[in-house]
């Protein structure tokens, strides 16, 4: 009987203490600085392109294959106001098979992609979950601070 | 000879089919019962409905994308899975890991053993029919893995260890972090204890229930906290000692009789150890590099052969890796703790209640990611 | 005549709107109870706190679409549900709420409402025999088992309080506790009854029957949309029946001063149905053959001897306070023999210390 | 590209491997093995048709007794197919490694399920996924892959393919 006694105490107790959850879409729990969300890729500001090349690394190191990437020469650099010989064309990530393991991040030579703090991505149909460069871009805006300085 | 009359009232047994769509079947896992009114006459359990190739995987992929697959094994526990990776590869290249690397290996292993325990006690306070068990654990495994985001970035699948350390140090505020956390955790722990253990009708339902003697138990192949249940005082952070635990002091809980009560008492008993063993760690912890500094991003391991085994909160999680040089494995079997001790399961459900079947496998507490790999 | 019978009528349709409020209320205040008890919120979205949360869960339930398994009984499977839900309500046109307040009280109110509440065991029997489905029988069997159990210890100790009033009209049960009420006489068979009426209504620690972790809702599994909301609805006014019968037997009833006697027969029964929720929140489930010996060899022996001491003590006419005392050691002797046991059958721990251990590699062979 | 399993150092390193090599090579004298060592442990390659007489061996010798199976693994080299056991000792806290090697076409060896329980499903699963036969195993049936799937995928001659949607 204590022990039935001793269990009804402690759910006593625990009644009226504050609820440990929050009301989630109008209230957010803070995320950590390292958080890893979904990978973004980030603009260059001083030459307004951007940092990746095309180099196709991070696509060789995805372990499941979800990011397509080429590249072409970069008008830009025959002008003189960039450094980047060869800039990205066309890139894309498949959200829907990105395991955010944050290997794109950890092989990238130009810390051209970061993972960003994009984590509602839920849409209507798996068409939609295919990020082309524009959004990677849009949704690596204002996350350099993410990126690890290793 | 039957009396005619006899005859009318003989009953058969019933077969009835437990997943993979059942609540109480932890994942996917199936089992079809032959029952006889409330009684379990034999069982035959099915896995594979989560077998993802990860062994054929692991053939095709570079060593620095392999982690990121054994995070998937063992979801509840994806650090002590990376762990047994990596020091195999280790072990291959003949690397040595900083040892500031090797604590926060040790720290992170220990707090997700915690988490995977804590997920166990969750389950098996709602298979044995209690609904605030489960709410309490989350509440406490919350904490940890608002650690693990901090530390990794990912509150699962963390892709954190690397071949020769870890990628990255601790964030500054680490330290804050586990002050604030350790006390709360053993609170939160005591008061899981308060909740459950000592109650009546729970220790009717695990007592006695399941039980497996300690040969039968290391002939199946069982381990972890499930074997040390029998008695067996058998840890392999002790036995075949990795990282650094050989300096650090801490005590292996068993219990005598093998049954889910024993099972439940060492984990709740190994929940505290772990915590004691992050405590010595976080103060014993150097300063310095957190891998090696020899380790390139592209791993190229020399042929040879090894196996690796690591106590996962399950047991005994093996890696046999074979490489014959070259910058991906040639042979990859992992050694999974759940899938060995799900195979006592037809062991254990002899003599049981349809009630008891799910109590033993909660208490078995298996990953189905795991068993399928 | 006719201006009686509207009267009933009116006292039915009320007491029909009566009992679906408050189903509303007690799903809103178990969702609430158990979701801070576990540190949540609970239903916040729909109105203030989620008021409306079970009107919308009833909405939800009514436009679902009405489901039957090919290969049930369809009869049968149709019928369940009324099976379950008549008894249900036909009970209360006895239960007083106070002097007034009730749609026809009968001499031998308690009587009737035990007669009838035991027919419910029916629908859930052919509810689970006609879902044709084997987690719905296994369920559908172990509710008949429980049920014919349980019902011995609850009747047995309803005829203690009856022996104790002199009267199975609960009218005349209440006002015979004007002053004591019985719970202060029979400490013990206020136990019994609110374990033997849990087990009756299925509720934590004794929802076998229903088991989620085990048999997926038992005889409900098949069912959805009205039809499981009928079910839904007839636990509810159960576990509100055993509230108030509760409060009626053995708290007294309407009777306590200050406040009017409405009131106290509310605030008592969701006292009770608070305690039910609470053990809900708190134990886990007992297994089917423990569920059988606790009501075979532990509650029924315990009715039988709380029926012996209410006998002795109304035969040799002792005081009060001699019925409390010894219904009060008799409950402490049964706790005292349950933690004894709980100590006996746990095996202490055996820690041992591991760290010297020699190891793998120390070892020369 | 290869010859035979794993390099095999010509002598080891570490001289109480060496102690457990001398051990296992005296205890093992009548099955000829040949020895070799992965990183820590001693492994001992034997003829196929010994390999349930070795293993009653190793759990029943006072010396060894090799109580717990911690793994058995089926491995596809290019000349022939290897089965691994690695044994553990719960008592004596020593372990080793006994390998078969089988010819890629019939490859059948017999099952250890009689000296270890718990080599049931590394059996099953090593049958499935490879198509070696374990002789006298009490109940060789598929484990991991859904009913019908054809071949052994996890020979090297089984493609890797791309992820392919079943719809």
């Amino acid at each position: 009987m204590i022990g039935l006694l001793k269990g009804l105490n402690t759910t006593l107790k625990t009644l009226f203490r504050r609820p440990v959850t929050v009301q989630y879409p109008d209230e957010h729990l803070p995320l950590a600085p390292r958080y890893k969300g979904f990978p973004a890729l980030l603009w260059d500001d001083n030459v307004q392109e951007p940092y990746c090349v095309g180099c196709q690394v991070c696509a060789r190191y995805c372990p499941t294959e979800c990011i397509t990437v080429t590249m072409k020469d970069n008008t830009k650099f025959k002008d003189g106001t960039s450094t980047r010989k060869k800039i990205v064309d066309f890139f894309q990530i498949d959200m829907a098979k990105c395991i955010v393991c944050a290997i794109c991040v950890e092989v990238c030579n130009f810390d051209a992609i970061v993972m960003s703090d994009a984590h509602e991505e839920s849409v209507f149909s798996r068409g939609e979950m295919v990020a082309d460069l524009n959004r990677l871009l849009e949704m690596g805006r204002g996350q350099e601070k993410k990126l690890r300085k290793s | 000879m039957k009396m005619e009359a006899e005859k009318r009232f003989d009953t058969v047994d019933m077969m009835l089919n437990m997943g993979p769509q059942h609540p109480s079947t932890h994942g996917v896992f199936r089992m079809v019962l032959t029952i006889d009114g409330e009684k379990i006459v034999a069982v035959e359990p099915h896995i594979g409905y989560l077998h993802r190739g990860t062994e054929k995987l692991c053939e095709g992929e570079y060593y620095l994308q392999i982690v990121s697959l054994f995070d998937r094994l063992d979801y509840i526990s994806s650090f002590n899975n990376e762990l047994a990776f990596v020091i195999a590869v280790e072990k291959l290249m003949g690397i040595q890991v900083p040892e500031r690397a090797e604590y926060i290996r040790v720290i992170m292993c220990e707090l997700n053993r915690i988490a995977s325990h804590l997920m166990f006690y969750a389950a098996f306070g709602a298979d044995a029919g209690a609904i605030t068990p489960f709410l309490y654990a989350f509440r406490e495994r919350e904490q940890i893995q608002s650690v693990f985001e901090a530390v990794s970035g990912a509150r699962m699948m963390h892709n954190y260890f690397r071949v020769g350390g870890v990628i990255e140090d601790l964030p500054p505020d680490f330290g804050d972090r586990m002050n604030k956390l350790i006390p709360k955790l053993k609170q939160g722990i005591q008061e899981c204890d308060d909740l459950l253990t000592g109650n009546e009708i729970f220790i009717a339902r695990a007592k006695g229930v399941g039980a497996i003697s300690a040969a039968d138990a290391i002939d199946f192949g069982m381990s972890g906290p499930n074997l040390r249940a029998c008695g067996v005082l058998e840890d392999i952070r002790r036995s075949e000692p990795y990282s650094v635990y050989p300096t650090l002091d801490f005590d292996i809980p068993a219990g005598q009789n093998g049954d889910c009560w024993d099972r439940y008492m060492v984990r709740m008993e190994e929940m505290r150890q772990s915590l004691r063993i992050v405590e010595q760690a976080i103060a014993e912890m150097p300063q310095g590099p957190v891998i090696a500094p020899q380790v390139r991003k592209i791993v190229k391991v020399p042929k040879g052969e090894v196996y690796v085994r690591v106590e996962n909160p399950r047991g005994d999680f093996g890696v046999y890796l074979i490489s014959q040089g070259g910058d991906k494995p040639y042979r990859v079997k992992i050694r999974g703790a759940s899938f060995c001790n799900l195979m006592t399961l037809k062991k254990l459900l002899q003599q049981c209640y349809v009630a008891d079947c799910v109590v033993v496998l909660g208490s078995l507490d298996i990953v189905l990611g795991e068993v399928d790999r | 005549m006719t201006g009686e019978l509207l009267l009933s009528a009116l006292g039915v349709v009320g007491m029909l709107l009566f009992l679906t409020v408050t189903t509303f209320a007690l799903v809103w205040i178990e969702r609430k109870f158990l979701g801070h008890i576990q540190m949540r919120l609970g239903p916040m979205r729909t109105g203030y706190h989620g008021i409306m949360q079970p009107v919308a869960d009833a909405l939800k339930l009514l436009f679902k679409e009405d489901f039957i398994p090919g290969s049930s009984d369809r009869l049968i499977f149709w019928l369940a549900p009324l099976a379950v839900f008549v008894p249900a309500f036909l009970i209360w046109v006895s239960i007083p709420f106070t002097k007034e307040l009730v749609i026809r009280n009968l001499d031998m109110g308690i009587f009737y409402i035990v007669a009838v509440s035991v027919v419910s065991i029916i629908g859930l029997v052919m509810a689970g025999w006609g879902s044709a489905n084997k987690y719905a029988l296994l369920g559908g069997a172990r509710a008949a088992a429980q049920l014919i159990s349980y019902e011995l210890p609850l009747i047995m100790v309803i005829l203690s309080v009856v022996m104790l009033s002199q009267s199975l009209d609960l009218k005349t049960i209440v006002e015979k506790q004007a002053v004591i009420p019985y719970v202060l006489l029979q400490p013990l068979g206020f136990l019994i009854f609110l374990f033997a009426s849990l087990a009756e209504v299925g509720r934590t620690p004794f929802d076998i029957p229903q088991a989620e972790s085990e048999v997926v809702g038992g005889p409900f599994v098949e069912y959805s949309g009205i039809r499981w909301s009928i079910f839904f609805l007839a636990e509810y006014v159960n576990t509100f029946a055993v509230g108030v019968l509760g409060a009626l037997l053995f708290l007294g009833g309407w009777n306590w001063p200050l406040l009017p006697p409405i009131i106290w027969i509310l605030v008592k029964s969701y006292f009770l149905v608070l305690v039910i929720f609470w053990m809900r929140a708190t134990f886990p489930r007992l297994r089917i053959d423990q569920l059988m010996s606790l009501a075979w060899k532990v509650l029924l022996p315990l009715a039988f001897l709380n029926i012996l001491i209410v006998g002795a003590h109304q035969f040799y006419r002792w005081p009060a306070w001699s019925l409390s005392l010894i219904s009060l050691v008799v409950v402490l002797a049964v706790g005292y023999r349950l933690r004894w046991r709980r100590i006996a059958g746990t095996s202490r721990l055996g820690l041992s210390l591991a760290t010297e251990r020699r190891l793998a590699n120390d070892r020369t062979p | 590209m290869t010859e035979h399993a794993a390099p095999t150092p010509s002598a080891p390193v570490d001289p109480k491997l060496e102690l457990m090599a001398n051990l296992l090579k005296d205890i093992f004298a009548p099955f000829e093995p040949e020895m070799g060592y992965a990183i820590d442990e001693v492994s001992l390659t034997i003829s196929p048709k010994d390999i349930v007489a070795a293993c009653k061996l190793a759990k029943e010798n006072e010396e060894l007794k090799f109580d717990y199976l911690r793994c058995l693994s089926v491995v596809d080299y290019e000349e022939h197919f290897q089965v691994v056991y690695h044994l553990y000792s719960m008592k004596k806290h020593h372990k080793m490694v006994l390998k078969v090697n089988l010819p890629k076409d019939n490859p059948r060896v017999s099952s250890v399920v009689s000296v270890w329980k718990g080599a049931d499903w590394h059996e099953r699963e090593g049958a499935e996924l490879f198509g070696v036969t374990f002789e006298e195993h009490p109940n060789l049936a598929p484990l991991l892959l859904y009913e019908g799937f054809e071949g052994y995928p996890m020979l090297k001659s089984y493609p890797l393919g791309p992820y392919e949607d079943g719809s």
